[in-house]
């Protein structure tokens, strides 16, 4: 009926990308946070001084 | 004896659990994969009657059921945030959010590759099918409204009333799909569902289960480390958090 | 509490932020029966967004906003019909007629007859124009009706933001005279006007530096 | 006009003088009346011209176009339920007017229904006709069309209470609504389909009626806590 190939190697392939979008943006999201709050601590530094 | 629950609803807490979790979750997640997939791919026995297709269920399944326990995730992390203010919850709601996406995207997918051997074609209104069609609008819902106001405080709880509105809607959403497919196909059609399995195809499953929910754990720490920092900017911790 | 129960209105180190920009950092303030307050400052120093939040539009994040000693979510519907909030925009709609728009938003607050409307609306100066649809009226004789509601409304608290807009030389007479007989028997008005306001009452004042 | 104990305005009478204020305020403009109305025969008039002018074959689609045309053009009519009062400011006024803002919702979504879903059920005889629909089935759909405009109207006051504070909040409004609108259209069309085919439509309109009992006792707090968070 179905063989290999053509159906159950491309699930895996879509599963692992989908695997790997979520930890890549899940990464990118947090280091974005950081920047963003990096800019807004040397903002506040520089409107006190 | 609650001191932790409390706890949990403060920022800095919060953001340091998440970042101690992560690799215990991600751990487990590789090891339950590794035996779930590994088995189901190569040794638990073949459907006799779909053959080695059959084995698609080892992350079809998985995917459908993360796709549902993110959103009541979601639903209920934000219901918490918007009746008791305590705006953690938003943040784990928002996390929640597109991970839930793009495992009802791989549920979609993979069903859609599942059904082109059994029926022929890519894609068939079935009522798990379509039931997850509707689920993946309405987490674009969700996560446009959010966006789609300037102040983050007010997209959070907008986006909070509607996952709460849209999780009472979903089991309204489900059983009517499936009473309108009973209607106009009739029982003939093989039934989408899980055939009885036996143990050797169930327990691979189960890993399988296991190891999606330690992964979503997992994503979920770590989006939410991201979504408490850009929440919390005015607080005083964070300037020491980002050092590290 | 205090010594005697608190007569009167009582905003407590409020905070505000939109954004990144902390709007209103610890805003403190009382009103009592018989006194005028007088918020005062430059453009985008959160004069408005003190009104909306001490008229109960706005929550707080930090800070309280107490009418007679409670909370005001906690006596919405007290408060609420003991004081009138008069925005900067007259807030009239432009397809109904001046009485038609004070029938609609008084008649929700207190049972008021068509023809005691007419009255406040000759009160203002505005009578004539009681039958024209608001889209006709000028921006002073739209001023003009949102004053007659907020007399209709016959409310003890008068929360105005920006009330001289469009009036011209009489209708700000007119303004500082209600103003006064309202403050006189012993009603209470917090205003926010960048100018001077020129009432025969004591005024307070609260400058709100950016 | 009605004053209860502490002399303030009932709360019956408050919801009479909201819902005549959105009558007169309709009627007032009859053409954002009949926009609705246009779009629902215009949308209807695009299937044969897609599909077949062939009457038979247009019978067989009649309630499926019917009912899909029906959800857009009142989900068109929902979008500025409050916009219009949102920007004048007059909402704000509502809302402190010392009544709970659920009654100002209540009424207006009411009302609003009252203007355009009646006026959509009353016009679609002529385009069931036009579809080729028989005459015997117009009771049920224009039946099964009452409960779902007002079930609509419901879901449609949350999602317009979502997005009447953002400026291009008419597409999110529809992205929001029409997947929970979507068991409205399945009950909905079938009992028509089933009225057409002469068998007894009950069990879809009971489905139908159920929905909209729901819908019709949550959604008021629900809409009431969107235009609070939108309103704040």
């Amino acid at each position: 009926m179905g063989g290999y190939a053509r159906f159950v190697w491309p699930s895996f392939a879509v599963a692992l990308i989908i695997f790997a979008w979520n930890l890549w943006s899940a990464g990118n999201l947090h280091a974005a946070a950081k920047v963003r709050v990096a800019r807004a601590v040397a903002m506040a530094l520089k409107e006190r001084t | 004896m609650w001191t932790w629950f409390y706890r949990l609803a403060s920022p800095p807490y919060v953001y340091g659990v998440a970042a101690t979790l992560t690799p215990w979750l991600l751990a487990g997640a590789v090891v339950a994969l590794g035996y779930g997939e590994g088995v189901g791919l190569f040794f638990a026995p073949a459907d006799y009657q779909q053959g080695d297709a059959f084995r698609i269920i080892y992350v079809h399944v998985p995917a459908g059921w993360i796709s549902m326990f993110c959103y009541s995730t979601m639903a209920i992390a934000g219901a918490i945030a918007l009746i008791w203010r305590i705006k953690i919850g938003h943040a784990v709601a928002a996390a929640a959010a597109p991970i839930g996406a793009s495992f009802t995207l791989l549920a979609l997918v993979t069903g859609s590759l599942w059904g082109r051997p059994m029926w022929g074609t890519y894609w068939v209104w079935d009522p798990r099918l379509t039931s997850e069609l509707i689920l993946l609008f309405l987490y674009i819902g969700v996560m446009s409204l959010r966006s789609a106001f300037e102040d983050p405080a007010r997209g959070d709880r907008a986006a909070a009333l509607l996952g709460l509105v849209g999780g009472v809607n979903i089991p309204i959403i489900h059983y009517s799909v499936v009473w309108w497919n009973s209607l106009h196909q009739g029982a003939t059609v093989a039934k989408f569902g899980k055939p009885t399995m036996a143990l050797s195809m169930l327990v691979p499953l189960l890993a399988c289960f296991l190891g999606f929910m330690l992964f979503f754990g997992a994503v979920l720490c770590m989006r939410l480390r991201g979504e408490v920092l850009n929440r919390e900017r005015q607080a005083k911790w964070v300037r020491e958090a980002i050092k590290t | 509490m205090s010594e005697r129960a608190p007569a009167g209105l009582d905003v407590d180190s409020l905070h505000i932020w939109r954004g990144d920009r902390h709007v209103l950092q610890g805003v403190s303030l009382s009103v009592n029966p018989g006194e005028l307050l007088h918020v005062w400052g430059p453009n985008g120093t959160g004069k408005t967004t003190l009104l909306r939040v001490v008229c109960g539009l706005l929550r707080p994040e930090q800070g309280t906003v107490t009418w007679l000693g409670h909370p005001i979510d906690r006596v919405r519907a007290e408060y609420q019909s003991a004081m009138t909030f008069a925005a900067h925009e007259t807030a009239l709609k432009s397809d109904l007629t001046a009485l038609e728009n004070l029938r609609y938003t008084v008649g929700l607050k207190r049972a008021v007859s068509d023809q005691k409307l007419l009255d406040y609306l000759a009160q203002t100066g505005v009578s004539g124009c009681a039958d024209l649809p608001a889209k006709v009226l000028s921006a002073g004789q739209r001023r003009r009706v949102a004053m007659a509601r907020v007399l209709a409304v016959n409310a003890r608290l008068w929360l105005l933001d920006e009330p001289y807009t469009n009036l011209d030389g009489n209708g700000a007479k007119l303004m500082a005279n209600l103003l006064e007989n309202h403050v006189k028997n012993a009603g209470f008005v917090v205003i926010v006007a960048h100018h001077e306001l020129d009432v025969a009452v004591n005024i307070r004042r609260l400058e709100l530096a950016s | 006009m009605s004053v209860n104990v502490q002399g303030r305005v009932r709360s019956s009478a408050a919801m009479g003088l909201v819902i005549r204020r959105e009558m007169a305020l309709s009627f007032r403009r009859p053409d954002q009346l009949l926009q609705p109305l246009v779009f629902f025969l215009i949308v209807t008039t695009l299937f044969p011209l897609g599909l077949s002018p062939l009457m038979s074959l247009l019978r067989d689609m009649a309630p499926g176009v019917l009912w899909v045309a029906a959800l857009l053009s009142s989900l068109l009519a929902l979008d500025h339920l409050f916009k219009s009062d949102a920007d004048d400011g007059t909402l704000e006024q509502m809302a402190l007017s010392g009544q709970g803002l659920w009654l100002i919702v209540v009424g207006k979504t009411f009302a609003h229904w009252l203007v355009s879903g009646v006026a959509l059920v009353l016009v679609s005889p002529l385009v069931g006709a036009a579809l080729g629909m028989p005459a015997h089935a117009f009771g049920t759909m224009m039946l099964s069309l009452a409960m779902g405009t007002l079930t609509l109207s419901w879901l449609g006051a949350i999602g317009a209470g979502l997005t009447v504070g953002l400026r291009r909040g008419n597409m999110l409004l529809s992205l929001i609504v029409l997947p929970l609108a979507m068991p409205l259209l399945i009950f909905g069309a079938n009992a028509t389909d089933r009225a057409i085919g002469g068998e007894s439509p009950a069990g879809a309109l009971y489905f139908l009626a159920a929905l909209c009992v729901i819908t019709s006792t949550l959604a008021p707090f629900a809409a009431t806590a969107a235009l609070r968070i939108t309103l704040e």
